[in-house]
């Protein structure tokens, strides 16, 4: 085992699925010279040169096109965001290019491509470069959808979507880049579509994904210290949603919580929501509660932005409520 | 004449005056005759004149494929075999004709949802894209695509995309590609003018020229946009103006010649291939019906469309079959085949079943494949 | 009341609007010469000139960052999307301009916009052309999200978008401009925000929208010959959801059916199911199901469109199910 | 003189010569003197020499005045009392100032996140600026847009958009709502050259182009988006090659000079104005510091940066003035002045309260006003 941040994990996924393959190649903003915005892709350059590290302009909706072509031709892109929310420019290419091209071919072309960066709210980057992405990509057939927040998920995962065959949308955060963590040595792949118990529990379901999960640890944590244990789900996959995972934890607790940053009208939580209510309708004793962000515009000052995003206090309240527990 | 005979006609990137394409005036028609650069050049360099009698025939045979087919499925459609949307490429078939006869294997057609005359001229079988159309099993994408998305790799038909813009990224792609592998092939990727002034058009444009791919866009210029003429969506009626700003080769003129058209887009081609110099090419055509089925085009004068009809390279094709010998007799023979043709398309089509209900989970994702 | 089609309310409610303010303009591709692709704006360009009709090249980001422009100047733009798939290509424009530049510019800017066009499939146009997009635009802050589907709601609803001071997305449907029904005389407005009862019913709440109402009243009408009375919601406004609506009709029925277009996955028929879950926790009697989409690109052939698009027995399957009859 | 004055530089739209501007040698650089064709023109026209001290004077003060703001500001960044991305625009001063000052009544700016030099040259209150940065209630807009999000409608900043490219559209439309009022005013759209490869840009310039709109398209080409230099972004050097295709007028200089650069802007202002002459003019300009406080700008070098020090218009200014007469006593006491301003701004800033929490309901809808 050897403890790496998740920009190393990352990293070393890229690394070694290029090593592996020579079909494999990197492009974005700045991820050549620049050595990545988030320096994800450093060093990268230098090792493999200008032909399989590919700086571009900026001009996301043409590169993730160049991407999508390039992986009909038979290579497999990775096609770095700086951040997802450059990624609405070009949300027409994923949206009608990566994820219909296999289907409206028949079967003729296969889009083997990997679009990843960071999404979601870092620090005080106000409203355009706060946003969570998981909603809008999830929405649509013909993609997968990953989440990342811990180094070994964020190699084992990467790792394994380079290798898919399918176009996939791969989640990260700037604001996790430095997270350590322990990543196995050798050939670690982990499968696209598992959930994993991030801590086992009895009395409430927390479901996460992302940097929500820092949050729900830190929610069950104080959640323990008042005697009420929680299961925290980090779902990692969100499309397809590993459903067993979610249903055999309810089944357990009756009680369900979802913690995450993303904007609460629709979207990847409240599919979890209506799946968990349909699927262990017999077994809920409570309202599925969601907690993320507040249904408003990320706010630059500091002081707003803590108050739309969950909180583990705003975590703990919802498992409270499950729990039918006053305070 | 063979694909790599040299070609004489000045050098493209050279050839464009970045004219008026007399499209002010209100009505929208070739210019008026007598300038040999307006038109694909085929008087300056000999033209058809160049090409065999046997290579005038089957290149007027394949026009006249493509013509035949689209009538027949728009009869198709107004008999409710076909639905959706149904754009036809009458008119401009000497551009997809010229480039099938040009391309070397491995090359690549990328092009719109005005794709039919793609794929008849890249051999596809007439069955198949009829069955496409007609939503059947059989059909060319099984039924999936229908009209707006042929699809058939093995025959170089890299696809008919319907969002105006988006595919030219994606062909870009396709010739990134070509130069990440040195595969030495050509990718061409055919626009509507009115895809010009659409944000994907440029950056996929600039990409291109920036990484210097093996690439020919095209720019199928038929003067409207659905109802829009070109006044109408763009400031300028020469639309190579914009390619010394993505550093593309360019060149531009009027396909009034099937031979002459092939010739002049060969030589942009293997320059794009051999030399890193991709190009921007604006050909001057013309379709006769509305946009698609549903356009009764009233936006149109009847002079104008009779204006170019005299330059239809289909005309001007048997004009030539005649002039070099050809009888009446002959040539109701070559379209007798044609009809024949079209007609076992539709009988094939009819006949075909409608896709398994199953097959709609398909091709999704790899692993819905069984 | 005159009997009016949907595409004729639509271009009464403009031509109203148009002679009452004269900020009002109209602005997308073929709107005027050509008189509106399905001939919504058929004769305003004659009517009201080229200043206040205006054509536009394909340029879906680039007109619609123009009227959000102009609106920020004062003007009250009316923006058609030839169809709503377009509007992929525009999505940043609506997502962070056109929802954001009221709020990140402390109100100095208000922004009122209609953006409008048809969503969602019409008929064989495969995949890249029958996409339902409100799941897209519901699910940020910062707009209103409207779906008409009767003349009537469709004339009262878009004056009121018009006069609204906010951007409204506003959802037609190709199949439905030729849909006719009676429309009040005279100034005729409708709320935003208020959803209605088509049709009142005592034994399972149906909600609805835009495409989905036709299916929803069949598929009542197929219910109540086998004596199951249908309560038909048709939500009308889709962000703000009108809560009360529903919740009032489900404590009323106790159970619960959506019927809409549009895909499976999260969105706003997974909105409403949370909000009927959570609000309606103790009185629900059986799981809520939603009607929909299957989770596929929308195949061209006609046999399969149909079973992809939901129906009138599908969706009485679902209403039979939360009634637990069987059959 | 006045901002009426008729400049003599030669015509706008005429001046490019599409040359290359070196970049092409890895180190990206002014070209070599004596080409004054590359300069703003200060020479050829008189310049500097025909605005009066007076004047000189006030522009050079709002130009240390943007620059010291900057300073201060960064150190604020350092000292943690501001967050997220702040992107320093020292070394581009003379454009925001030039711009200012030939704007009429109603004139408008709009800009990208590099914004803050725009609103202190349009009058914006220092302290309402640093209190934005600091995330404060007496912010520019209340602390809820930041650094890449100055507004001030009354000043004419018509906004600090952090999308790239997505802003040209929404200026086009600011433009368009100017000509459908009548109101005569001229939109300035300003965009780093990085921006001249995203979709938005041509669909604003086409539209702009298409519709005489009166904008002037203001590129500040640094020569670095973030890192990556121009040849990395485009195949071409000079972006006004682009300006044709879309039938807008241009002009392209080095801004050396504040005054010269006024001048030659204002003029094509003018044009927008009263000619429905829409322009794209590229202005050669360079930031001294990294793309934002977290770049290091390991991409340049030493040599590069000193090369361009010395056309910095600032320095310049200064040099003027003391050409003119003012002293070292006259020129510290300029700065002190400024200086104080700036620690006024930072001690404003700091005692200003955050933002109530309730105010992060506000402003999405107009029904969320109190
Ligand atoms: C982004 C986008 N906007 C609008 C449409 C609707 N549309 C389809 S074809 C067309 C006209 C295209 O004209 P042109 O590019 O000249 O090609 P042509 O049809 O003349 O071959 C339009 C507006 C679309 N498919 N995609
Ligand atoms: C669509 C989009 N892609 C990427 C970014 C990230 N980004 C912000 S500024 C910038 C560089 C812009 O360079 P340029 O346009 O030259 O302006 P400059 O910063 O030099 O003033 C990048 C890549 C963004 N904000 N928007
Ligand atoms: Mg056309
Ligand atoms: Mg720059």
């Amino acid at each position: 085992m050897a403890t790496l941040q998740i920009r190393e994990a990352l990293r070393h996924a890229i690394d070694e699925e290029m090593a592996r393959d020579e079909r494999v190649f990197v492009i974005g903003e700045e991820v050549g010279h620049y050595d990545g915005a988030y320096k994800v892709t450093e060093g990268l350059l230098a090792k493999y040169g200008e032909r399989r590290v590919v700086d571009t302009p900026i001009a996301e909706a043409g590169f993730a096109g160049v991407g999508i072509g390039a992986a009909m031709a038979g290579l497999r892109p990775i096609v770095e965001f700086m951040t997802f929310n450059f990624s609405a420019v070009a949300f027409d290419q994923i949206l009608n290019n990566a994820a219909k091209l296999r289907q409206l071919s028949n079967g003729q072309f296969t889009l083997p491509i990997v679009f990843r960066g960071p999404n979601a709210a870092a620090h005080m980057l106000s409203s355009t470069h706060s946003q969570a992405f998981e909603s809008f990509y999830c929405g649509f057939p013909g993609v997968k959808v990953v989440s990342v927040a811990t180094p070994a998920d964020a190699k084992g995962l990467l790792k394994s979507a380079i290798r898919d065959d399918n176009p996939i949308i791969f989640f990260e955060s700037e604001v996790m880049y430095s997270v350590k963590g322990e990543v196995p040595d050798g050939e670690h792949l982990i499968p696209i579509g598992k959930a994993e118990i991030k801590r086992p529990g009895s009395g409430v379901t927390v479901v996460t994904w992302g940097q929500g999960l820092a949050i729900a640890l830190a929610a069950a944590e104080l959640a323990q210290a008042e005697g009420l244990s929680c299961e925290v789900i980090d779902l990692r996959t969100l499309r397809p949603l590993d459903d067993d995972a979610v249903v055999a934890s309810v089944r357990k607790t009756n009680r369900c919580v979802l913690v995450y940053h993303g904007w609460p009208y629709g979207g990847t939580g409240a599919e979890v929501s209506d799946r968990v209510m349909r699927l262990c309708f017999d077994d809920l004793d409570a309202p599925i509660l969601r907690v993320c962000y507040e249904d408003l515009n990320m706010p630059y000052a500091e002081n707003l932005e803590h108050l739309v995003i969950p909180s583990p206090a705003r975590a703990l309240e919802a498992i409270r409520e499950v729990a039918y527990r006053q305070h | 004449m063979s694909r790599d005979t040299a070609v004489q006609a000045e050098p493209a990137g050279a050839a464009s005056e970045h004219g008026k394409f007399a499209s002010d005036a209100g009505v929208q028609r070739p210019r008026d005759g007598g300038d040999e650069r307006a038109g694909s050049g085929a008087a300056s360099e000999g033209g058809a004149a160049r090409a065999s009698v046997d290579e005038q025939r089957r290149l007027y045979t394949e026009m006249l494929r493509i013509r035949r087919f689209e009538e027949t499925a728009a009869r198709a459609y107004t008999q409710g075999k076909i639905s959706g949307f149904l754009h036809l490429y009458i008119g401009q078939e000497a551009i997809a004709v010229a480039t099938a006869d040009l391309m070397r294997p491995g090359d690549r057609v990328v092009t719109t949802y005005r794709d039919h005359g793609f794929a008849i001229a890249l051999g596809c079988d007439s069955g198949a894209c009829m069955a496409e159309l007609f939503g059947k099993a059989t059909g060319l994408v099984g039924g999936v695509g229908g009209s707006m998305h042929f699809f058939a790799r093995d025959k170089g038909l890299w696809g008919g995309y319907a969002i105006v813009g988006s595919h030219v990224p994606v062909a870009a792609g396709h010739a990134f590609a070509s130069k990440y592998n040195q595969d030495g092939a050509v990718t061409f990727c055919f626009l509507g003018e009115g895809a010009m002034h659409i944000g994907a058009t440029a950056e996929g444009m600039n990409l291109a020229g920036l990484w210097k791919l093996p690439i020919v866009f095209v720019i199928e210029n038929n003067l409207y946009a659905m109802g829009t003429p070109l006044r109408r969506q763009s400031p300028v009626d020469d639309l190579t103006t914009r390619a010394p700003g993505w550093a593309l080769d360019h060149d531009r003129w009027v396909v009034d010649d099937v031979v002459a058209t092939r010739n002049r887009l060969a030589r942009i081609a293997e320059r794009a291939r051999n030399e890193e110099r991709p190009a921007l090419v604006e050909l001057l055509t013309y379709r006769f019906r509305g946009h698609s089925m549903s356009d009764p085009g009233k936006y149109r004068t009847k002079e104008e469309v009779d204006a170019w009809r005299k330059t239809d390279p289909l005309a001007r094709g048997e004009a030539e079959l005649r002039g070099a010998g050809l009888s009446d007799a002959d040539l109701e023979s070559i379209d007798a085949a044609v009809v024949a043709e079209m007609d076992a398309a539709v009988a094939f089509a009819d006949a075909s079943p409608p896709p398994a209900p199953e097959h709609r989970f398909r091709h999704h994702l790899v692993e819905d494949d069984p």
